[in-house]
């Protein structure tokens, strides 16, 4: 059958091209979502600062990369990355081109976007911590940093478990806006093939099928993940 | 600056001009016609895929050295990138759902010559009467837009799609009556809706369309486009682009 | 910085507004009913319904908008049935389906976020409740839902300007609104860095308007949460 | 009315998966009991009055409430009313006060006591208003109607739950451990409104450690121990000679 | 070692905004003494012991901790530690439980205990192991070491939150109501703890509302009132006949 060729692994299928997309669709989203983490660390850390311009700072980043659709940003910081890398280049008397990565500039993009909901996220596990539990952790001497280490980071971590599972999730779709910059994800092979064979609805039903696929993987994991951290929960209270 | 090696962009996704094979290279007419520029103007060449939407963004940026993606010569183009001398130049023209009745217009099969800003061309107001109260298709921001909007936006409801592709569907669904594009575009649309599209209406040819499609060239690689404009010189005078063409149009687009 | 141009982009784009606008509107609209429809399936204890609406929130968070969108647009299209329905007349309409798209693509979303605020109501006050002979809607209108609406209120803000960035997609559906019309200004005047930032620029506007109305109706709806008012 | 029968169990069974909580406790109350249950902890006194009102459904026995039998369907498998509609009015005919008070936290607390009156038992607003705060005054917190109950401590939110069950004119009111979250110091509030209404003649069954009230206020105390009523009467015969040994044992238990 | 000074405190002042809650009071403790503090609501007990171990920084007044002063800058507006290493340095040497326990949740028991030794003292960790076992050994819950707090009794976690304190070896431990957040059946189990440390010869501060542990187990009695020390004594003289009227209503009120 012919749809099963064009799906194939063999000399007319797209089947290894598409597994390829899928591994880069996964590995910019994890990427992204380590650079988000680090962002979203430190605007989270800022926003819970006591210094006003800091709080500002970190209020106006999670307004802007929460407010502004993500395709304007990704546009905005792969041209404007670019520009300004050349620039950069021009100026220390390198001639050419300079570009970020496709895949770089992708994964930063996103990793941007993707801090602005993490910083929220930490924020809000941050303030999940009992403040008896951090008294408690004073009033034995412990200091700033080992309290920080000791006491807040396992529990942000833990509280912060299911809003990071729900940032992936969007982060992998954010993923799919990468294709402006030329990068062979997931979503662009499939829209190229699609254009090159004319199978609009096979290579889009497809592609939507690979996306579910990561989604249940990774839904997975992050189900595991937190089955872990919440050993130390008490159960579940009864349903509705 | 001395040219080795070039970098040349393209959509790989639109076929029949260029399109990207199950094994990941890139084939189709332009990808052909580059490996034949490239040797001419004795450069090396990396043929690189891109999505469209950022092709003269990134192109200006110097991610490429040049566009080759059925990119039309426009004045509105020209104010922001430089192009060589046309490669080739397509007529425009209607196509319809087999069945639609307006199919087989009057004037299907030849051809309309038309200048820049011409108007009151007896043909084309024969279609305007024919097409009042349709729904048009047409690509977003490509040099069909201003032709069907002049004659047809009055009369008619014009509704514009972001791919070719898109537009393609919707005929063969019924959403719309007609669309407007290039004819070598629609002779492979048409080939792969397995004949549910036909052309009608007159085909519209010449400078209405500005020069044709070109390679697009930053402003300040003059060089670059000089190289180059050479090379589709001397590829238009032996026939090699013909010769392309109609292996992969099955018509002759070389411009006239 | 070229103030001409700037300005009669932004003219341009705000001209696009009310297309955002309505799309916006409406797809919170309609996908906060079928959200409530299916939360109520997928927590009313008929294991079909539930697993129903568990594959539906599956779908429509697991695969991007776009793809979405496209099926909605030109799948349902192909399908001669649906051309000869009776709904052909209201599908036929690009406007109604992107409106359609977006709002089934937040019903997936804004269910999860509603079943979480129920998940948080005290089983307690629930218990309460029933001690006093509440049972069935009566429960859910009095009880559960004004409780649970307020616990699932900030992630349901942060859904709904969501929303307002995924109207950017319904120009592959011929739907020009504004990120559309930004783009195909950008491919006149291959300006893309100004064209860009005045339309991120309304876009912040819209959601900072939008979010300002969410705090304020989180406040109004938080009053027992609040510190006591002191007394002098 | 002095004789009618409000309350009447017998032989409740209640079992946890393999674990049997009530093992077929049987207890009558009067118009104007007050029945104190003691007994230590995991020995079945919350699951008990839970049945009561069905907030946990028995395995087996009979419930009737004010002359009306609670009709079960004892199936295979898992037992339930057979209908919803009579278990609501049941409910509203029983007062329950829990241990955490359990006030709605998004109402006020007159908006707590008039909810029932108002949507339960279909009361007019303005009337039921009335007689919350009669209710109020007579509890001693007034002055707190428009407050939200997370700004109460723990004594007036209990006072307020209180109000809230009285305000459905219940037959019987159940309480379990109506103090036992509250300090030291806010438990005397709670202990003299209950006193009150014991003195008014209200029909109470009250799961509770406070020997002094078991002692002062009831008319009857049960001892249960391992799901069953283990024994019961009057607190002098309770507290004096006669007890079992393992209630002794137990009360010691609390004297130091 | 009797005789030698654990805790002095002298003149301790601290209001929280214009409410003044602490308004000079002094104490001081030998090495073996049981300090019980009682008072009503609002006395400020709390703020007083909070004050002692620095999570409320007291706005005048020293404080010794054996034999050492913490350092404060008391500058204009508010006053500080001179050195945080000094603090937590203190703190370690005051043992502290909380009427909430506070247990780290994310930690078993037995992790709970070793944090302080591993991390703060910087002790080796098997020794540090070898030890919170012998604690908990001591207060009876060795065979909950691998669980997590949220998996015990409110008791069982009390009494993990004493043996945690005293891993640290403190000079002096410091309660703040730790039975009052517990069940009547569950208090016992931490008195009885409580009543073995002080048998050894344990420093201890107490704020509590348990009368019998007052009288029975502390050797000196503070009673707290508006920020101030009303009177103090020996338990029988503060229960006998001796007392200011204020404290005989005070325990008055416990009576019934
Ligand atoms: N929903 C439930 N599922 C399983 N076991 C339960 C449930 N509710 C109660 N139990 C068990 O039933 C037994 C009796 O519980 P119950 O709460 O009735 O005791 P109680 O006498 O009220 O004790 P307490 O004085 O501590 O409140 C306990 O062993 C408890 O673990
Ligand atoms: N952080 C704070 N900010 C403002 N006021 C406070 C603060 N902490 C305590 N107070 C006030 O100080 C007074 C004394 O409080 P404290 O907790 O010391 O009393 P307490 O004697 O421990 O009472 P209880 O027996 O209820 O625990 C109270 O009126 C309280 O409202
Ligand atoms: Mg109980
Ligand atoms: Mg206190």
């Amino acid at each position: 059958m012919a749809t099963l060729e064009v799906l194939g692994f063999g000399e007319n299928g797209w089947g290894a091209l598409l597994l390829v997309a899928a591994g880069v669709t996964l590995a910019v989203t994890a990427a992204a979502l380590a650079i988000g983490a680090v962002l979203g660390t430190i605007v989270a850390a800022a926003k819970l600062s006591h210094s006003r311009l800091l709080n500002f700072l970190g209020h106006l980043y999670t307004t802007i990369f929460r407010g502004v659709p993500e395709l304007l940003i990704i546009y905005l910081i792969y041209f404007g990355g670019s520009s300004a890398v050349t620039a950069v280049g021009k100026a220390m008397g390198y001639q050419g081109f300079l570009g970020l990565p496709s895949f770089l500039a992708g994964a930063f993009a996103v990793g941007v976007i993707s801090g602005s909901y993490q910083a929220e996220v930490f924020r809000g596990a941050y303030l999940a911590i009992s403040k008896g539990e951090l008294e408690a952790a004073s009033a034995i001497g412990m200091h700033r940093g080992l309290r920080l280490r000791r006491i807040i980071m396992p529990q942000v971590l833990r509280y912060a478990l299911p809003g990071i599972s729900n940032v992936w999730q969007l982060s992998l779709k954010d993923s799919a806006l990468v294709s402006v910059t030329g990068l062979a994800e997931l979503m662009r092979t499939s829209q190229v093939a699609a254009g090159s064979t004319r199978q609009y609805f096979l290579f889009f039903v497809v592609g939507g099928c690979l996306y579910l696929i990561l989604t249940s993987l990774s839904d997975q994991i992050f189900n595991r993940a937190e089955r872990r951290a919440n050993r130390s929960m008490p159960s579940a209270m009864g349903q509705v | 600056k001395d040219w080795k090696t070039v970098t040349i962009t393209l959509e790989g996704a639109y076929a029949p001009w260029n399109m990207t094979n199950a094994d990941g290279t890139l084939g189709g007419f332009e990808p052909e016609l580059a490996k034949v520029l490239c040797e001419r103007a004795k450069v090396e060449c990396k043929l690189v895929a891109s999505d469209w939407d950022g092709m003269i963004p990134a192109l200006n940026a110097g991610k490429f050295d040049m566009i080759m993606d059925a990119l039309s010569i426009t004045e509105d183009r020209k104010k922001v990138i430089d192009f060589t001398i046309p490669y080739a130049a397509t007529p425009a023209g209607f196509a319809t759902a087999k069945d639609s009745p307006l199919a087989n217009a009057a004037g299907t099969g030849t051809e309309v010559h038309m200048d820049v800003g011409q108007t009151g061309v007896k043909e084309v107001e024969a279609m305007k009467e024919a097409f009042k109260g349709k729904t048009i298709g047409i690509q977003a921001a490509t040099v069909y837009s201003k032709f069907v909007y002049d004659n047809f936006g009055k009369d008619s409801t014009i509704r514009e799609y972001k791919t070719g592709a898109d537009r393609d569907l919707d005929l063969q669904n019924g959403r719309i009556d007609l669309g407007f594009d290039d004819t070598v575009y629609f002779a492979s649309a048409i080939e792969a809706a397995k004949g549910e599209l036909v052309y009608t209406g007159p085909d519209i040819v010449g400078p209405i369309w500005g020069a044709g499609e070109g390679l697009g060239v930053r402003k300040s690689d003059t060089d670059l486009r000089d190289m180059f404009s050479e090379a589709i010189k001397s590829a238009l005078a032996d026939g090699t682009v013909k010769k392309l063409s109609e292996k992969w149009f099955k018509i002759d687009v070389s411009p006239r | 910085m070229d103030f001409a141009f700037l300005s009669e982009t932004t003219m341009t784009l705000l001209a696009a507004v009310p297309t955002t606008l309505a799309l916006f509107s409406l797809s919170v609209a309609i996908g906060g009913l079928l959200a409530l429809l299916i939360v109520w399936m997928r927590v009313g204890g008929n294991p079909v319904l539930s697993a129903f609406a568990k594959g539906y929130i599956f779908v429509f968070r697991g695969s991007p908008l776009l793809i979405q969108m496209f099926l909605v647009f030109y799948g349902l299209a192909q399908f001669k049935v649906i051309r000869d329905g009776p709904l052909w007349p209201l599908l036929r309409e690009p406007f109604v389906c992107a409106v359609l798209s977006l709002a089934l693509c937040t019903a997936g979303y804004s269910a999860e976020i509603f079943r979480g605020g129920i998940r948080s109501v005290s089983p307690r006050e629930i218990e309460a409740a029933r001690s006093i002979g509440m049972s069935g809607f009566l429960l859910v209108r009095r009880i559960i839902a004004p409780i649970a609406f307020r616990y699932a209120l900030p992630s349901y803000s942060t859904e709904v300007v969501l929303m307002m960035k995924s109207t950017s997609l319904a120009s592959l559906v011929t739907v020009w609104e504004v990120t559309g019309v930004a783009q195909r200004l950008i491919s006149h005047s291959y300006r893309t860095m100004e064209v860009f930032l005045c339309a991120a620029i309304i876009y912040l506007i819209l959601n900072f308007i939008v979010l300002q109305a969410m705090a304020l109706l989180e406040r109004s709806l938080s009053k027992h949460l609040r510190a006591p008012p002191v007394k002098p | 009315m002095p004789g009618v029968t409000r309350l009447s169990v017998r032989d409740i069974r209640k079992s946890f998966g393999a674990h049997e909580v009530l093992s077929g406790i049987s207890l009558e109350a009067q118009d104007g009991d007050v029945i104190s249950v003691l007994g230590a902890s995991g020995s079945g006194k919350s699951t008990f009055l839970r049945c009561i009102n069905l907030l946990e459904i028995a395995d087996a026995g009979e419930i009737w409430v004010d002359g009306e039998q609670i009709r079960m369907i004892h199936g295979s498998g898992r037992s339930r009313p057979a209908s919803q509609k009579q278990v609501d009015h049941i409910r509203s005919e029983l007062g329950m006060v829990f241990q955490s008070f359990n006030l709605w936290s998004h109402m006020t607390i007159l908006q707590n006591i008039i909810e029932g009156p108002v949507h339960v038992l279909k009361r007019p607003r303005a009337e039921a208003v009335s007689e919350a705060e009669a209710l109020l005054e007579k509890v001693g917190i007034a002055d707190k109607r428009h407050v939200y109950p997370a700004h109460l401590s723990g004594g007036q939110q209990q006072r307020a739950a209180i109000a809230r069950a009285l305000a459905m004119k219940p037959k019987v009111m159940l309480f379990d451990e109506p103090t036992s979250a509250l300090d030291p110091e806010l438990v005397g509030e709670v202990l003299r409104v209950m006193r009150a209404l014991a003195e008014e003649g209200m029909t109470m069954l009250v799961v509770t450690h406070e020997m002094s009230f078991a002692r002062n206020v009831s008319n009857r105390v049960v001892f249960m121990r391992e799901g069953l009523v283990e024994c019961t009467g009057t607190p002098d015969e309770m507290f004096g000679d006669g007890a079992s040994p393992a209630f002794r044992q137990f009360i010691g238990h609390f004297a130091n």
